[in-house]
């Protein structure tokens, strides 16, 4: 089903048999659908929540660009970590975090990922290798290198994925860190969500380049690449390479992902249908989704049904209202835990913790 | 007198100085096409055009060092941060450019900027989105800091903002935004609010608040409070402009009420309200019945959960508590 | 004991940590091949090698969220910004990534960085780079700071900060580099001057002098002109730490004299002493005399001029005027 | 006189027969000499007067690199500005500062161009249309696109020069003013001065880079060019293209000119002769230096003599002299002075400078 527009501006390809995609399992092709499929059914409900005054702040959601985080993490091993900036309930579910912390900390309960103290744009868990959600645009991009520097330091044989988005690439910090991962030869991919939009803010309208965003990578002499975003099999396939050239050669790459959100950019954003028409995102929906083309891949390869596949989504309906049943049931944060996890040492009641006054409140 | 949204309040006085000086523009991220993220330049784009209203990518540091360059020339930049607290991208463009290039080149050249946008926490948006930096910035000599409570101070002090041959820091308050107060009406004259004058929100004999931005509302709740449960006179003093400072206001209501309750969104380390303290006990040291108090936000990054933010802020009730330990 | 230049106390203090935990590892501008821009860092790299003596680029914004980064998965980076000033051009990393990361991850991560460097005027070097960031950093809850007066002092609180598993802001001074002063030999065991301990330099009975840094020099001075020429006995508390701060050594050293003089490099709004006078007035009101009086730099962008820069900061001549003030 | 090492990476073509050289009389020819020798001689000097003490802070030599500040400025009309880092002093002298303002400002005195508060790193000249001297490396890039976005929003027909060193280039700052500069045309030519070290690291230790620095524009999709800047012919000549593309079109270049600095980093810099080699020094005096280079090819062209030259080396060694005098028999500033220049407002006794409590000295 190819999109009459025809507007898509790169060339599908069948990456089905590169090296990383050719020995998948049945079980693999079928978990990546079934997490795409739980991330999506996450934040459909986390924005019924919302709207139900739930939850308070932003609610970015992801939906739309779930083969992003899926095909990406998918490649992880051991040794490799991953951050990303606001919009990171995707990887944070990618990454095998609970929907129950998760939705827990959306509701700013004890038991959230972060205690009730991150919220939507603050996920993190270090046991998983994923280092946050971060809300200053750009501002995670020198950690992402701090990841591989850190990798590269301990002599591990890993790689750090750092996400951000077409907007970010405009902040200076990208840029110093840019130039640090190719001088210093930095284990780390960037990877470049691009959907086209920062808030209300086309990518014409924000950036300045040649042919493409990931092609600045060129100016610090960065190897990069181009991805369509819908397919799996290329999301998989073109980040394994960058991946295996930043584990193997320690040098970077930055990726560009083109991608959309369905959404605005967050729930608060009442112009989400003026800047963009509602025929570009019916578009998207209708011949660019990722999921639903990743499930019409598996029909043909015959590794699964529909009737499968909406089992699959129920599942995933199940489970996340359980873990607002969950998140509902959590209690809150109490106003002596808001005076914690500030200093490490005063948390562990060490020496140094003791030593001096931390806190100046009345 | 007829009402205004604080928000509306803003737009009125961008509106205003945009049709008064040819020099001014607006810009910032979304404030064109989009109307602003929290809709304070709504409409303006619509009127004044891509040349006066311009949107700019995420590039805080390179768009305010543009302004600041542009003002040199005689431009008139009212930039916006969407959040006061992305200075953190911007701060060398900020402290140094527009802070002390004047300084540094001898009184050769001024920089008549205004930064603006909402500095606050209470909305459940975490630590990095929730500082205020008044009392940062106003430590700077060079800069000036302003932050209004009502939407009548906005106005005013806005216009006097962008009429200032100095860069001034407007410190607005997204819980505020959709505030209504009494705004003078255009047809009855200019309303200005000159920077560095306070201004008494309530008048009182037993203690002075002292205030700025949305702890004013809270400093008026409590002494509502005082007065019906407690039999407490309090005066409200909403400073309104941090730097100037209308220290004169200040230690005049101390003289007169002899104890003083500072009320201050900043964290309690050098926030503004050490340094008004500070000033209290040096100009006012006679006057004085008991230590100066201060309910500052509790001492630890801006938490997100909505259960609990609230309580992490200064309100009515710690602020009464803090005035019966003195009063 | 022997006697060490405050640089070389430093270097020392680095030395011995790069020793004694294989992921502590220096960075910045010049700090390997170049020894330091200020020599604090010479001899490292010819001992160590390009692995844990690091020389990066100008990117502060950069390198120190590179830090932060890696101390996450356990690396103890040493961060040297040239001058402190430059905190302008990384602010964001510093107060956001450095500072708020472990709150918002409900305490999951912790930042073992160290950013040190110079933090002073005096030099001659104009506004820009003559900034006293300590209050600044210290308001921000998640970080902490410490500002050392002597070699001593120097060495054992490095080596404190390297350790701590938080992130800790050494503010050095150029001013100081060349001091002289007695270390504790390392062969008597290990020197470690813990976080949060102020420290009294001097004994005295009728009034307290406070300074940090440099200042703490000019206060010694000052104390003894005071006890030469006018009689008075002062008391020079030396802060050390200003987060954590050791607020009982303040409190009761004001208890004992009842009078307070407050020596500060910083500007005067929101100085460092601006929070410690709030404290003072605060916690100490009934035992005190006088006003809490400070002497801070004069409130400009700091001054080139080497005719008159030293008259912009504080000095042992204005310390003993405002002591007489009061006492 | 080849460089016999061969070294030195560019071709050297000819270049006074370009548009903008083609009709130079003799006498701005020989003005452009007078000039160079003039920042020679004055740097000279005051490195002197720097040693004695007279002076105090940073003074950063601009010697070896006069070509690249006197052949732009030498472009420049009523409607172009002109901004740069701290090693300003060429720049100053060139867009027409007196050495007496100058020199006193080194001097930290009352009479200096900055009445002693900036210092050698702020030397300012708004009448010139100079706007610095700035001290935080890439601060000053962003200013130098207002500059020209002031003169596009003013209508008028001028370009900004906005100059900065090849360790600066890896500031943020200056990749977020570059993406403003090509995506809102603005009339701004890049300038970096090319001198192969930040203190004491090379191009190599702080760049990645594919071919050089200026390449970097490309990412931006903006013109650049490389510039030999030993020659003047060829500086005006492509500094020129560069200035009228952005003031005919309001597009913006990034140059870089290839120069060198003979001293240390600054006076103070003790390694000045270590991480670079005696002989690489010795290599750029003899064979690449753009003064006797000038020297000779007005001999050639007849346009002065040897003993000319010599003339003119006097005339500003006296002129330097005089300035010296001047520096050292004029007033330092008071101590009330210290607070003045803070406020514009206060400055003007203006009511809004007499509103509230602008100082917070005890
Ligand atoms: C430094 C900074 N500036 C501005 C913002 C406000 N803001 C948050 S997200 C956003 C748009 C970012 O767009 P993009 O990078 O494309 O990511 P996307 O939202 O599309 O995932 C903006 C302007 C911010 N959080 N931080
Ligand atoms: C933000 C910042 N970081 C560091 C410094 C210290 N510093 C001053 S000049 C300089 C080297 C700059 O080299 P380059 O840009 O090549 O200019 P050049 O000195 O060669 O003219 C450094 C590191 C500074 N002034 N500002
Ligand atoms: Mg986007
Ligand atoms: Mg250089």
């Amino acid at each position: 089903m190819q999109d009459p527009s025809g507007e898509h501006p790169y060339a599908v390809m069948d990456f089905s048999s590169s090296p990383v995609n050719r020995d998948l399992s049945a079980q693999d092709k079928i978990d990546y659908y079934r997490s795409m499929v739980r991330i999506r059914r996450f934040e459909h409900l986390a924005l019924g929540q919302y709207q139900k005054n739930r939850m308070g702040g932003f609610l970015h959601l992801y939906i739309g660009q779930e083969s992003v985080a899926v095909g990406t993490v998918s490649l992880m091993g051991d040794h490799d970590h991953i951050i990303t900036a606001y919009r990171d309930h995707g990887h944070a579910l990618a990454v095998g975090m609970s929907m129950e912390e998760c939705m827990a900390e959306l509701f700013g309960k004890a038991t959230g990922c972060s205690k009730g103290k991150g919220g939507s744009m603050h996920f993190f868990a270090p046991d998983k290798n994923f280092w946050g959600g971060h809300g200053i645009v750009g501002g995670q991009t020198p950690l992402g290198l701090g990841l591989g520097y850190g990798l590269k330091y301990k002599d591990l044989p890993g790689c750090a994925l750092c996400f951000l988005g077409d907007g970010a690439i405009n902040q200076g910090a990208f840029h110093e860190a840019l130039n640090l991962a190719s001088l210093f030869e930095i284990p780390v991919v960037y990877i470049i969500e691009n959907n086209g939009y920062s808030m209300g803010t086309s990518q014409m309208r924000s950036s300045a380049y040649r042919d493409c965003l990931a092609q600045r990578a060129e100016a610090y002499n960065m190897a990069w690449d181009l991805i369509n975003g819908e397919d799996l099999y290329e999301v998989r396939a073109k980040t394994h390479i960058a991946m295996e050239r930043a584990r193997k050669e320690h040098r970077p790459s930055l990726l560009e992902i083109q991608t959309y959100r369905y959404y605005g950019h967050s729930v608060a954003d009442a112009n989400a249908n003026k800047y963009r028409t509602p025929e570009e995102i019916e578009r998207y929906k209708t011949y660019h989704d990722p999921i639903r083309l990743w499930e019409r891949r598996l029909i043909e390869e015959g590794l699964m049904t529909a009737e499968e596949a909406r089992v699959h989504e129920k599942e995933a309906t199940g489970e996340t209202v359980a873990a607002i049943k969950f998140a509902e049931n959590s209690p809150a944060p109490t106003v002596e835990e808001i005076l914690q996890d500030v200093y490490c040492e005063v948390d562990e009641d060490s020496e140094a913790g003791n030593t001096g006054r931390h806190f100046f409140n009345d | 007198m007829r009402e205004l949204l604080y928000r509306h309040a803003l737009c009125e006085a961008l509106d205003e100085e945009l049709a008064r000086d040819e020099n001014v523009v607006i810009m910032g991220e979304e404030v064109a096409q989009y109307n602003g993220a929290y809709k304070v330049t709504e409409g303006l784009w619509d009127k004044w055009g891509n040349k006066r209203v311009v949107d700019t990518p995420i590039s805080e540091a390179g768009f305010i060092g543009m302004g600041v360059g542009a003002s040199m020339l005689g431009v008139r930049p009212v930039m916006e941060l969407m959040f006061w607290s992305f200075h953190s991208v911007a701060f060398d463009q900020l402290v140094n450019n527009a802070g002390c290039m004047r300084y540094m080149a001898g009184g050769l050249i001024n920089v008549p900027i205004v930064v603006r946008g909402p500095a606050n926490g209470g909305t459940n948006v975490g630590a990095t989105h929730s500082h205020c930096p008044e009392g940062l910035f106003a430590a700077f000599p060079g800069l000036k800091v302003c932050a209004p409570a009502t939407p009548a101070d906005a106005k005013g002090l806005m216009k006097a903002a962008i009429r200032d041959n100095d860069p001034v820091f407007v410190m607005e308050n997204t819980k505020l935004y959709g505030n209504p107060g009494p705004v003078p009406d255009p047809a009855e004259g200019e309303h200005l609010v000159p920077l560095g004058r306070a201004d008494i929100k309530r008048e009182g004999s037993d203690i002075t608040l002292i205030a700025h931005g949305r702890s004013v509302l809270h400093a008026l709740e409590a002494a509502g409070t005082l007065a019906r449960d407690h039999g407490i006179s309090a005066e409200v003093l909403d400073l309104r402009s941090i730097r100037p400072l209308d220290q004169d206001a200040i230690i005049n209501s101390v003289v007169k009420t002899n104890r003083a309750v500072l009320v201050d969104e900043s964290k309690p380390f050098n926030g503004v309200s050490s340094q008004i303290a500070a000033l209290i006990q040096e100009h006012a040291f006679d006057h004085l019945d008991a230590p100066v108090k201060r309910v500052c936000s509790m001492d630890a990054p801006s938490i997100y959960s909505p259960h609990i933010e609230d309580e992490q802020l200064p309100n009515a009730r710690r602020v009464v508590e803090q005035v019966l330990t003195i009063a």
